[in-house]
């Protein structure tokens, strides 16, 4: 049984129809990544996934359990993290406040804190910022923040939306690392990426969405070699 | 496409220019110029203070130290209109279309510094008001024309595909007839068709006489299309120079480009 | 469009509710209708001032039914706007009787401010207006302070910041009538009250700025002062109503050395807060002192323990201690059983309609039995020889009542309630 | 300047000028009770919650039939058991409004969420029309007695002045309350959650806060303060009205934005500072002018420091 | 030039057509109302429609100031909660310059200009009003203007109280009595000479100092006013102003980049709104002859503001149509609601509940205890089910769809780095 199903889902704004019948499945500890155009339908899908926007129609399964329609909240409860584009850290509050608030879902006091210092070792960076406030950190900081924040609540799928953006190439190159790492701990990862090279360099399996619909799915390797996805999507 | 002649003008000079938030340096003392009629790349890790800069040569930030020189005027501290006013255009690094406002409408107010209607004719609809209008929108068309997204200017702004999004922020920034265009991550979220495309907009753009400075994250945009590069890191100025010379320059590659690039 | 057309339904709708009103008749007659126009403070905190005021009126026209054949009718409005009498609303209200061609005449309004807006209105359309409450001496006289109450030059109403009488009457000749006398009396007797009877020398005054509130703390500060007495503290509150907390002003007054408080003002106002803050800043015996505005039921809720030792002055003779206005009040008393029906100004209001009943089937005969025109019922009024509840009623040629008594109540007794104590007859001066 | 202006005031009376002191401080603690409420909803959904003033009134109103049910009246009950049966009955109250608040911001504010931003601004303004209205229909429109309850024996401080023991209790409560608020959102997990609502609603909720919630225990502990505020208002001022919380509520919300909207400290902060205004302009100026000074107090505060006294002096982006 | 938006060519002219003609067909029907509504109130009443005729004219005031208030919320986005503090201005200006009030001031001089010169005078002041408070505030952020405007708003109508008699400079405003005798209009001789008097009796006398004939008049003055506004409002929305305040509605960043003076724009929004408040406050000043402080406290803000937003902020029809809808409410379903109330409880034979008795104070007299309550239901029901207003513009229709919060505006003094 795949760790996440979505199947066939159609998602508005308002009269606008962003995705048509798009269906995806990712197994547990796979890296999984959707690339496509602005505006595809990438971002939409994740944010579906996650409760955000729930969709008109279609069913998102996980882990066997029906999540169509939950609150974004109660998603998360159920072990599905999600980094949103833009990183969006709590500006106003310090590093440790938000990784406390990643951890908001859980009541194991004790664990939270040894999670908290694990972080803080995976993005040493973070840790000589411990006490300062979101607002001020780097763009590049405020991604791991954002990461680390999401993996607080200890998450059996972690969605991440365009990490590289807006980085510099020697802060996209940590961040691959990064998610790297974070698989081979043992979290599941839903990639969004502009970057499609980067992203199916690291990703098991990959999607191409096209105007809400999933056009080409199959391995990383395949997608590499599609002469359609080369020309599109890869510059080459 | 033919390159710039080696001694050409100034344009723009920044003299140290500094620009601090409380405590935090987002810009700390950077000096550069460009000449007319180049295309200049400003590169640099995040946080770098690029878009600072941005904001305040274009008058949306005063800085707290140095001068900015456009065509031989102090333009230190002016308000963001006037400086559009004496020929500084420029996009945002997050798009910021009027959304709810079509195509043409958003050209026409980069017209806008342009017109002479006043209040009384805007009142009273009067010929002169009526003559200007239909100028002005000529104009406008032409100016989708020119960057291709003619076709949409009846269509609200937020409902454009990304690129054409990208394409009518250049052609609004064009509206208000600049010598120099600030493009700020123009490729960010493109495909690499649309970066193709965008780069040859950024040519046709600095054959029109119009000098270019961008910021761009993208390696191949920068090194494709920019005469002269300026690095900055932690709002400092690292390296200057050709493409060339700045991709091989360690001081870049260790705090920016990274070992892949 | 659906829209557009639900609004013009609701238009129509509105155009045909607006056939139904609310004048109410009594007795019978045919040659026709005259109505009298009611325009007092009716609701919320002026409830108690509007509606005893009103009864007097409704209590006339009832008893009388009809004059000459014409059926008498009661048209009254609310001037309260969310509950506090409103100057712009009268002058509303004024219009519409002025629109209304069988109006002749009008009772009211409560408030002299509001007075001061409909007066001009009432006057282009030569309609009678007659107020049983008004006592702002602006309002007939030019002279705001007289010499004789201060012993200083006189002040006239422009320098107090209120127009003539003049400027009210665009047309030059008067239409307005009052049975209540003015403040210029009304003040100058709790302060010769107060010196005479309480036997206090330092006071703190306040007002709420009003026309009213302010006259009558103006001229009590003059005649106080005129007469050997000293004003230690005096403050203006032109937003009384939304004033909670008077303690500093008190807490001043009383480091000043004052014995007592004189608030000008009425309790829509929160003047009888005032007293109830007084508590625990002046001993419990310190007067508190006020015109007509406090003597009322909601004062006395107002000031709750407080209330026993207030002081008030009505501009008019004490009904109730009249026997010649027994059978009257006994009447009304049956007609109106609640105890909130009855007011200070339930008589004068009576008194008010009786005499403009007198004048309109005065002017009748004058013209044949026909409908009279207004200005026929306006040249009937300055001949009114009246005998009613209030006494002797006759107008000098200002308007002004020539029954020129004040009366001064005390809240006392158990319940605590009002009652008169003294009153000080100016018919001859003061 | 104030220090200018008042000081020859202080130096001719002192032990007035202390009183005034008093008073300001008494009605600024007041002030500051209802202020957090404004600020803390501000904060949380950028709201100007217009109800707010009325929720607190309605306190006020809601324990009147309360002390009555409990067999306190004026003059007659004394002793310990009144205070007992008074905190009770704040308790009660305050339970109730912040019942009620939830309930407004459930019927008025949430499906409004999404809407044009002035939507919920006029919404807001129509609950206050609102609950003014089921005041006005309850008790009329005159104001009200509220029963003296609380003895208030004179304590001196210098100068001859004194302090009563009412004022002690209104400062002492408005204290304590200001002190746990500030230790609830700084420190405890909802308080956490409130913050991250307030900075951005969707993060939030990606970290699987229920922002509903969020958002309702906001207004809950806003008109629980208020509810607070309105018993105390009664019990020191011993009069209340229905169309009272439009203006109080005016200058509390002044005060808020004053100290900084959105901030706990700045809140009570702008209320201890109208308050003094306030006391003190009536006491030695044209009371006249003192609504004016605050609000001209307000527009310099803004034209200046945009963010108030106190206000996020922290990049937003 | 209307912004006609849509995907094709066809589409476009069909959706041009449809919305052209929804606007159009409202101000034809509103037109068409205003003009008859006169001879229907007359009939209905049995030639007594003076006063819903009279009652009109004041809702036309309301029509102009929601007209002034949406240029500044509607089509500028500024939040102004104040606004009655212009409207003050302009009623206190014509009050003043045309009463005797003035003789009593440290001038003593009273002035007596006519009310069509001041009609001007007053929409001057008001806009340089507009100019005054707008210059140093509007650099604000969106909320925090509208709590400046808020408090200029408390504060105007209070300082009009405060300079009554006995303030430190004397008395120029009448105080808390506010000024009462103003002028009524009068007209200059070629409008009032024989041609219109009895021997020809096409058109009754139209003179504003007979009060009988007094609120017709009134009426079809407003209706002039009404007229002139909204054709001037409608090619200001339709100009290169227009266009440019709703850039800096949409984004004040990229307006201010693309060369729009945002300052100098909004500043104008503000005056011109103001001014017509001032217009429309120096009608309302000459009609009820009678000017106080107290008609123009915060809640008067609200409700205008209430009427362009019940309306469809920056949609003109639709504002004209909030404000007729409002004060319809106000002036006439609240005020006769009790009225009602009362005769039809008799009518089906409930009379006992017209009766007080203890507690119950009398149907009609509860009914209006419940004016506060039914308004408050009114807006928040409303609201909730048409949260973009009666008739929104359609920009504000797609917003809602999309369902987007307006953005916090950006700070340009004191901005944050990126």
């Amino acid at each position: 049984m795949a760790l996440l199903e979505v199947d066939s889902i159609n998602t508005f704004y308002g009269r606008v129809q962003a995705l048509h019948g798009v269906s995806l499945s990712i197994e547990e500890g796979e890296i999984v990544t959707l690339i496509g155009s602005n505006g595809a339908g990438k971002t939409t899908t994740l944010r579906t996934i996650s409760g955000l926007n729930p969709p008109a129609k279609g069913r998102v399964r996980f882990r066997g359990r029906d999540i169509t329609g939950l609150a974004p909240n109660r998603v998360v409860g159920l072990g599905i993290g999600q980094v949103p584009e833009g990183r969006r850290v709590f500006h106003r509050m310090t590093v440790r406040d938000n990784l406390f608030l990643g951890a908001y879902v859980r009541n194991d006091r004790d664990d939270i804190r040894g999670d908290e210092e694990q972080m803080l070792t995976l993005f040493p960076r973070l840790k000589e910022r411990r006490n300062q406030i979101g607002g001020t950190l780097s763009g590049g900081e405020q991604q791991m923040l954002a990461i680390g924040r999401a993996l607080m609540s200890r998450p059996k799928l972690l969605l991440l939306d365009e990490p590289s953006l807006g980085l510099a190439p020697i802060m996209v190159d940590t961040i691959f690392q990064v998610i790297r790492d974070i698989n081979q701990r043992g979290t599941t990862i839903l990639l969004i990426e502009q970057n499609a090279a980067k992203a199916l360099a690291v990703a098991n399996r990959g999607y191409v969405l096209e105007t809400g619909r999933v056009v080409k799915e199959g391995t990383a390797r395949a997608l590499l070699e599609s002469p359609d996805v080369q020309r599109a999507y890869l510059g080459i | 496409m033919t390159a710039p002649e080696t001694e050409q003008p100034t344009i723009l000079a920044l003299q140290g220019v500094t620009k601090r938030f409380g405590g935090l340096t987002a810009v700390g003392n950077a000096s550069f110029e460009i000449k007319k009629g180049e295309i200049f790349a400003l590169i640099g890790p995040n946080g770098a203070g690029k878009t600072t800069l941005f904001n305040t040569i274009t008058g949306l930030y005063k800085p707290t130290a140095g001068q900015i020189i456009f065509q031989g005027r102090d333009v230190t501290g002016l308000k963001p209109y006037r400086i559009a006013h004496l020929g500084i255009a420029r996009t945002f690094q997050q798009i910021r279309l009027f959304a709810y406002m079509s195509a043409l409408d958003n050209v026409r107010i980069g017209e806008h510094s342009r017109m002479h209607a006043k209040l009384w004719d805007a009142v009273f609809k009067t010929g002169r008001a009526r003559r200007e209008e239909a100028k002005v929108t000529e104009r406008a068309m032409e100016l989708l024309e020119f960057v291709g997204i003619r076709q949409q200017a009846h269509n609200y702004a937020r409902n454009l595909p990304y690129g054409h999004q990208r394409r009518l922020e250049i052609a609004r920034a064009l509206a208000s007839d600049p010598r120099l265009l600030l493009l700020d991550e123009p490729a960010a979220g493109a495909n690499p068709q649309e970066k193709r495309e965008l780069m040859e907009l950024v040519q046709k753009v600095r054959s029109q006489d119009i000098t270019v400075l961008l910021i761009e994250h993208d390696m191949k945009v920068v090194m494709g299309i920019s005469e002269r590069i300026v690095v900055l890191d932690y709002g400092e100025k690292i390296a200057e120079g050709k493409p060339q010379e700045v991709r091989t320059n360690p001081r870049v590659i260790e705090a920016y480009l990274g070992k892949s690039a | 469009m659906k829209q557009p057309r639900i609004l013009v339904g609701l238009a129509l709708a509105s155009i045909a509710l607006a056939a139904c009103g609310n004048s109410t008749s009594g007795g019978s007659a045919n040659k026709g209708t005259i109505k009298i126009g009611v325009d007092l403070p009716e609701s919320g905190a002026e409830t108690s001032n509007g509606i005893p005021t009103l009864n007097g009126v409704k209590f006339a026209v009832q008893q009388k039914g009809s004059v000459d054949g014409f059926k008498l009718e009661y048209f009254n409005l609310d001037d309260a706007v969310n509950g506090v009498h409103d100057a712009v609303k009268g002058a509303q209200n004024v219009q519409q009787f002025v629109d209304d061609p069988k109006v002749l005449a009008v009772v009211g309004p409560f408030n002299s401010g509001v007075a001061r807006a409909e007066i001009p209105k009432t006057n282009r359309a030569h309609l009678v207006q007659i107020s049983p409450a008004n006592t702002n001496q602006c309002l007939t006289k030019d002279i705001y302070i007289p010499t004789a109450l201060s012993g200083k030059p006189d002040v006239d109403c422009k320098a107090a910041g209120l127009p003539f009488p003049k400027d009210l009457r665009p047309t030059g000749a008067n239409n307005y009538f009052r049975v209540a006398t003015t403040d210029d009396l009304q003040g100058p007797a709790m302060a010769d009250f107060a010196l005479t009877t309480l036997s206090i020398t330092k006071v703190g005054v306040a007002s709420d700025a009003e026309a009213y509130g302010k006259g009558i703390a103006d001229t009590f500060s003059s005649r106080f002062t005129g007469k050997g007495g000293t004003v230690v503290k005096r403050q203006d509150f032109p937003n009384a109503s939304q004033v909670h907390d008077f303690t500093s002003f008190l807490r001043a007054a009383q480091r000043a050395g004052a014995q007592g408080i004189y608030f000008g003002g009425t309790d829509s106002n929160n003047a009888c807060v005032v007293r109830n803050q007084m508590k625990g800043i002046f001993a419990d015996s310190a007067p508190f002192m006020g015109g007509d505005g406090i003597v009322t039921g909601q004062c006395l809720k107002d000031a709750a323990a407080q209330a026993p030792g207030m002081r008030g002055t009505v501009a008019t003779v004490d009904a109730s201690q009249r026997p010649d206005a027994k059978a009257t009040i006994d009447a009304f008393k049956a007609a109106y059983p609640n105890a909130s029906d009855y007011g200070a100004y339930t008589m004068p209001s009576y008194d008010c309609t009786q005499i403009i009943i007198a004048a309109i089937h005065r002017a009748i005969q004058a013209n044949g039995g026909n409908m009279p025109t207004r200005q026929q019922v306006l040249d009937q009024m300055s001949k009114t020889d009246y005998t009613g509840a209030l006494g002797h009623t006759s107008f000098d040629d200002k308007g002004d009542t020539t029954n020129k008594v004040v009366t001064v109540y005390e809240a006392k007794g158990s319940p605590v309630d009002w009652a008169s104590v003294k009153a000080f007859d100016y018919t001859n001066g003061l | 300047m104030l220090v200018v202006l008042l000081a020859p005031k202080a130096a001719s009376d002192l032990s007035l000028f202390v009183q005034i002191l008093v008073i300001g401080i008494a009605n600024g603690a007041i002030y500051a009770l209802i202020a957090l409420g404004y600020t803390m909803v501000y904060g949380i959904i950028e709201l100007i919650n217009f109800a707010h003033g009325d929720v607190f009134t309605l306190g006020a109103f809601l324990s009147l039939p309360l002390l009555g049910a409990f067999g306190l009246t004026e003059g007659k009950s004394s002793g310990v058991s009144v205070y007992l049966a008074l905190i009770l009955i704040a308790a009660i109250v305050m339970l109730l409004t912040g019942t009620i608040n939830v309930v407004i911001e459930r019927v008025a504010y949430r499906p409004l969420r999404n809407a044009p931003r002035l939507a919920p601004l006029i919404t807001a303004v129509g609950m206050s029309f609102i609950l003014e209205g089921i005041m006005y229909f309850w008790r009329g429109a005159s104001p009200i007695h509220y029963p003296d309850l609380i003895p208030n024996p004179r304590i001196p401080l210098l100068a001859g002045a004194t302090i009563g023991l009412k004022d002690i209790i209104v400062i002492v409560v408005a204290i304590v309350l200001v002190i746990l608020l500030t230790v609830f959102i700084n420190g405890s997990k909802l308080g956490k959650a409130m913050r991250a609502t307030a900075q951005d609603r969707e993060a939030a909720q990606l970290m699987g806060i229920d922002i509903n919630r969020t958002i309702a225990a906001t207004f809950f502990i806003g008109a629980v303060l208020a509810g607070a505020g309105g018993v105390i208002f009664g019990l020191y001022f011993n009069s209340v009205r229905f169309d009272l919380g439009f203006g109080v509520g005016l200058f509390a919300f002044t005060a808020a934005v004053f100290g900084g909207i959105g901030n706990i400290q700045g809140a009570a902060l702008g209320g201890l500072a109208i308050g003094l205004v306030q006391a003190f302009s009536n006491a030695y100026y044209q009371s006249a002018l003192t609504d004016v000074w605050i609000f001209a107090i307000l527009i310099l505060v803004l034209v200046f420091r945009p963010t108030g006294l106190l206000g996020m002096q922290v990049p937003e982006r | 030039m209307s912004r006609q938006v849509s995907s094709s060519d066809s589409a476009m002219r069909w959706a041009t057509g449809f919305f052209r003609d929804r606007n159009r067909t409202i101000y034809t029907i509103l037109l068409v109302g205003a003009l008859l509504f006169p001879s229907i109130a007359d009939i209905t009443t049995g030639g007594e429609g003076n006063h819903l005729v009279s009652t009109a004219a004041d809702a036309g005031v309301f029509v102009l100031l929601a007209i002034g208030l949406n240029i500044v919320v509607g089509f500028a986005g500024l939040l102004d909660l104040g606004y009655a503090a212009f409207f003050a201005i302009g009623a206190y200006t014509y009050g003043l310059l045309a009463s005797g009030l003035l003789s009593g001031s440290p001038l003593h001089q009273e002035f007596h200009f006519p009310f069509w010169i001041m009609l001007f005078v007053a929409m001057g002041v008001a806009a340089a009003f507009g100019a005054i408070l707008g210059a140093p505030t509007l650099r604000l952020r969106g909320d925090y203007l509208a709590i400046v405007t808020l408090g200029f708003g408390e504060i105007v109508p209070r300082i009009f109280r405060f300079l009554g008699a006995g303030s430190p400079i004397g008395n120029w405003t009448g105080g808390v009595n506010g000024i009462a005798a103003i002028d009524p209009p009068t007209l200059p001789f070629f409008l009032t000479g024989p041609w219109v008097g009895a021997p020809i009796q096409v058109v009754k006398p139209f003179d504003f100092s007979d009060p009988i004939a007094y609120p017709m008049d009134f009426y079809l003055l407003i209706l002039i006013l009404v007229v002139l506004s909204i054709f001037a409002v409608n090619n200001l929305q339709n100009s290169r102003l227009g266009r440019a305040w709703m850039a800096v509605r949409e984004d004040e960043v990229a307006a201010a980049a693309s060369g729009v003076n945002t300052v100098a724009i909004k500043l104008l929004a503000f005056s011109i709104g103001a001014s017509f408040s001032g217009f429309a406050g120096c009608y309302y000043g000459a009609k009820l002859s009678t000017v106080g402080s107290e008609n123009f406290e915060f809640i008067v803000s609200v409700t205008i503001l209430i009427m362009v937003v019940l309306g469809g902020m920056g949609n003109i029809p639709g504002v004209i149509v909030g404000a007729l809808t409002i004060s319809f409410v106000n002036f006439y379903v609240l005020t006769n609601l009790p009225d009602y109330a009362s005769s039809i409880a008799s009518t089906i034979g409930l009379d006992f509940l017209n009766k007080s008795s203890g507690d119950w104070i009398g149907l009609h007299d509860e009914v209006q205890r419940l004016n506060y309550l039914i308004f408050g239901l009114i807006l928040v029901v409303v609201m909730l089910l048409r949260p973009q207003g009666l008739f929104p513009s359609r920009i504000r229709e797609q917003e809602l769809e999309k369902g987007t919060a307006e953005e916090a505006v950006f700070d340009l003094r004191e901005g944050s780095p990126e």
